[in-house]
């Protein structure tokens, strides 16, 4: 039976500079930080990072925005780190912010052939300007296109070894979500157990989404 | 009065609000307050936007779980009968209306009771969150904040300086100093809370509102 | 604590004649068949059927129909029942079709507040004449809108007494969404639980979507 | 032949398209063959619309479980790994290009390869299925049919005359006779199957085509 499980080192060499990735997580929880580290090790540059959050000061995603690796930052909310600041204001990164709802539903829409989908949040403010708008209703509404992206890298917590896999509390977060809409998916276990070991009414992750499993704790 | 008197005393007002059964969703700062001033056996059902129904108290220091955060990225625990869900299904339920309250802060709050609360004057704009999503999902939007700002200038003004947050109005304003209804005409004042008059209110106000006092019920 | 258990008289006496509703199921697999027959005692009639299919002959939505009680179906599948194309010819049942994926993702999207959406699914084909449609990236898609209902009828296998949800196997098909879709929303259920039985990480449809459930096998 | 052959002989050779670790959806018929031909060691992973990943072979009558069928309606079983889904995520999953290959039946093919498989003439059109969301959304869609109708007419046709399923191309036909890789000209004739002559072919298909004959692999 095939087995989706490899080294950290295996799993990040496929990843080019230039790429686009998702990364998982709201702050540091349910943040693939293994992967992330094995990234920073192995070098790769000019990285489109679509993350809620873009670490902390040292931390996480962070270090790859001080060591420069970012050329552009696609969520919500990077307010939490002030490094994203300086490096804005410095003009060393582009910052495209989308509200929460619909950064995660253009990232399902994108994983889920969805050519565009209308949503009320930000219709009428400012953040919507230069969209595209449409009334529904007697309601604004604006027209938001998927995300997709190069590499998806998320935290799991169970994976079998097929790469269907299940989360733990709110590390679920963006990471189901991203496991869609990456056209390679690298997931980061805390266990790897046999198929059949996860019950099916309860796999979060479908296999057919995850392209390698890497597990904590493994050298 | 101290910070934490004002604080509390608006929290303690806006924990009147909710109604037993209630879905609600607690924004950032004084929102997070509210379940401290609950009614005795009024059940409400705590949500956070990073995938949890079922928010429990702050743990203690020495049982907390790293996996279980609130969107405030604070340490919480769970309730008996939560369950947890990814951020695309989370904001489903925040944007299709299925969330009773929303007790959010503010920066501004316009005539109409429309909001400004997530980009701040003079800042590169870098954040947004949830905010969007759910002003425009929640059945109820409570706003929670000072009278005036740190400077004393009033933060209930006629037209916001701040980019609104959404073009809809909110349902209830709340203030160390006064509750307001929004009515289709715009704001009407309904409570005085902590000893405030009539004149002081309309002095730290820049807006029109109406009058239509009921009985204060605390402060 | 709350506990939406109720008898199947009570639950259904809350649907109005002239009512949208929302039926789970494929095939037989899933129905609400115990509260599709309660329905049929009633007697409400004049109603507009949102489900992939209408029932069998002498079977779930097929009595519906026979007894004349439906007026309208949305829905995929009309086929594998020969009734609804004697209705249809007769002029009995107003009909309306929609690609499986889209009429699920319309469903998706009536309960998750998206205004509508765009998918390749029918578009340059016969089913989509009348429909927007757009080129998104050099392909055409068609802009379908959400469902709604002011009913969702679902089948699950267990539920807590909160109004948590779990499903069996293929049974489960439509019933989690449509469950996110209706404004008044019945759970027919094998098992009743108390809360907390149920694993917070399996829940499928959390309680939050659900009003009534009804334990089938109870008088 | 008997009819059992010709479906046998078509379903054998479409078996042959499948690779190892294929997540594959199987259509109505013929379709539902295929499992039994499989190379002995191919691992492959079928994937049924109405919510199943892991589909495994027919029970044995008193194995049947009614909650657990294929999209045909009929009892299935389901393999070590797999996992249930609703049918909104199934649908995400195959319109988001999850699904490397679906097999399907078809009334007609015209000469670009674009297939008309839903609506019959002279009858309403009360039924379409999932098979536009399987047209789109499959990276290979492979169409299996009889060469001719019952009549004797050709089933690839230079266009179709009843309404088509998607306006993108299939990638392989393959009928009782013949084998069409479907190229950007058009359809191009690899295979002679049944101990079928060109000649043969040539009179019994209605479109253009081009011919370059590789191997035959079974018949």
């Amino acid at each position: 039976m095939r087995n989706k499980v490899v080294t950290k080192e295996e799993a990040v060499s496929q990843i080019r500079s230039g790429s686009a990735i998702m990364v998982g997580g709201f702050g540091q929880v349910g943040t693939p930080l293994l992967l992330i580290d094995e990234l920073l090790r192995q070098g790769q540059r000019d990285l489109t990072i679509i993350s809620n959050n873009v670490g902390e000061p040292g931390r996480g995603l962070g270090l790859l925005l001080e060591h420069g690796r970012i050329r552009k930052a696609i969520g919500s909310y990077f307010t939490s780190n002030p490094v994203v600041g300086q490096h804005y204001l410095r003009g060393e990164i582009e910052v495209q912010l989308i509200p929460q709802g619909s950064f995660s539903e253009a990232i399902r829409a994108g994983g889920a052939g969805i050519g565009g989908f209308y949503t009320r949040a930000s219709a009428g403010t400012t953040l919507a300007e230069g969209k595209e708008q449409k009334v529904i209703n007697g309601q604004l509404y604006v027209l938001e296109y998927p995300l997709v992206a190069d590499v998806s890298l998320i935290r799991a917590y169970r994976a079998d070894t097929l790469g269907n896999l299940t989360y733990r509390k709110t590390a679920r977060n963006f990471n189901p979500v991203m496991a869609t809409a990456g056209k390679l998916v690298i997931a980061e276990v805390d266990e790897v157990v046999s198929p059949g070991d996860l019950d099916p009414e309860s796999i979060v992750t479908p296999h057919l989404y995850v392209d390698f499993v890497v597990q904590r704790g493994m050298m | 009065m101290s910070d934490m008197d004002f604080k509390a005393i608006i929290a303690a007002r806006a924990a009147l609000e909710l109604q037993d059964g209630d879905i609600v969703n607690l924004g950032v700062g004084i929102p997070t307050l509210v379940v401290n001033y609950l009614p005795e056996g009024r059940e409400v059902f705590m949500h956070t936007e990073n995938g949890l129904l079922g928010v429990g108290p702050t743990p203690a220091p020495d049982h907390v779980d790293p996996d279980l955060i609130n969107a405030s990225k604070l340490p919480v625990t769970q309730t008996v009968g939560c369950s947890f869900f990814a951020s695309d299904e989370s904001f489903a339920m925040i944007r299709g209306g299925h969330i009773d309250v929303t007790i959010l802060g503010a920066l501004q709050v316009d005539t109409r009771g429309r909001v400004a609360n997530w980009s701040v004057p003079g800042k590169p704009i870098l954040g947004v969150g949830g905010a969007m999503d759910l002003l425009i999902g929640a059945k109820r939007v409570i706003v929670t904040m000072s009278h005036t700002d740190r400077n004393g200038n009033p933060k209930i003004v006629e037209e916001c300086t701040l980019p609104l947050t959404a073009d809809r109005n909110v349902n209830v304003v709340i203030t160390d100093l006064a509750v307001f209804k929004v009515e289709p005409q715009g704001l009407v004042l309904t409570e005085l809370l902590s000893g405030a008059t009539l004149d002081e209110v309309t002095a730290k106000t820049g807006a029109r509102f109406d009058v239509k006092l009921v009985e204060t019920t605390t402060g």
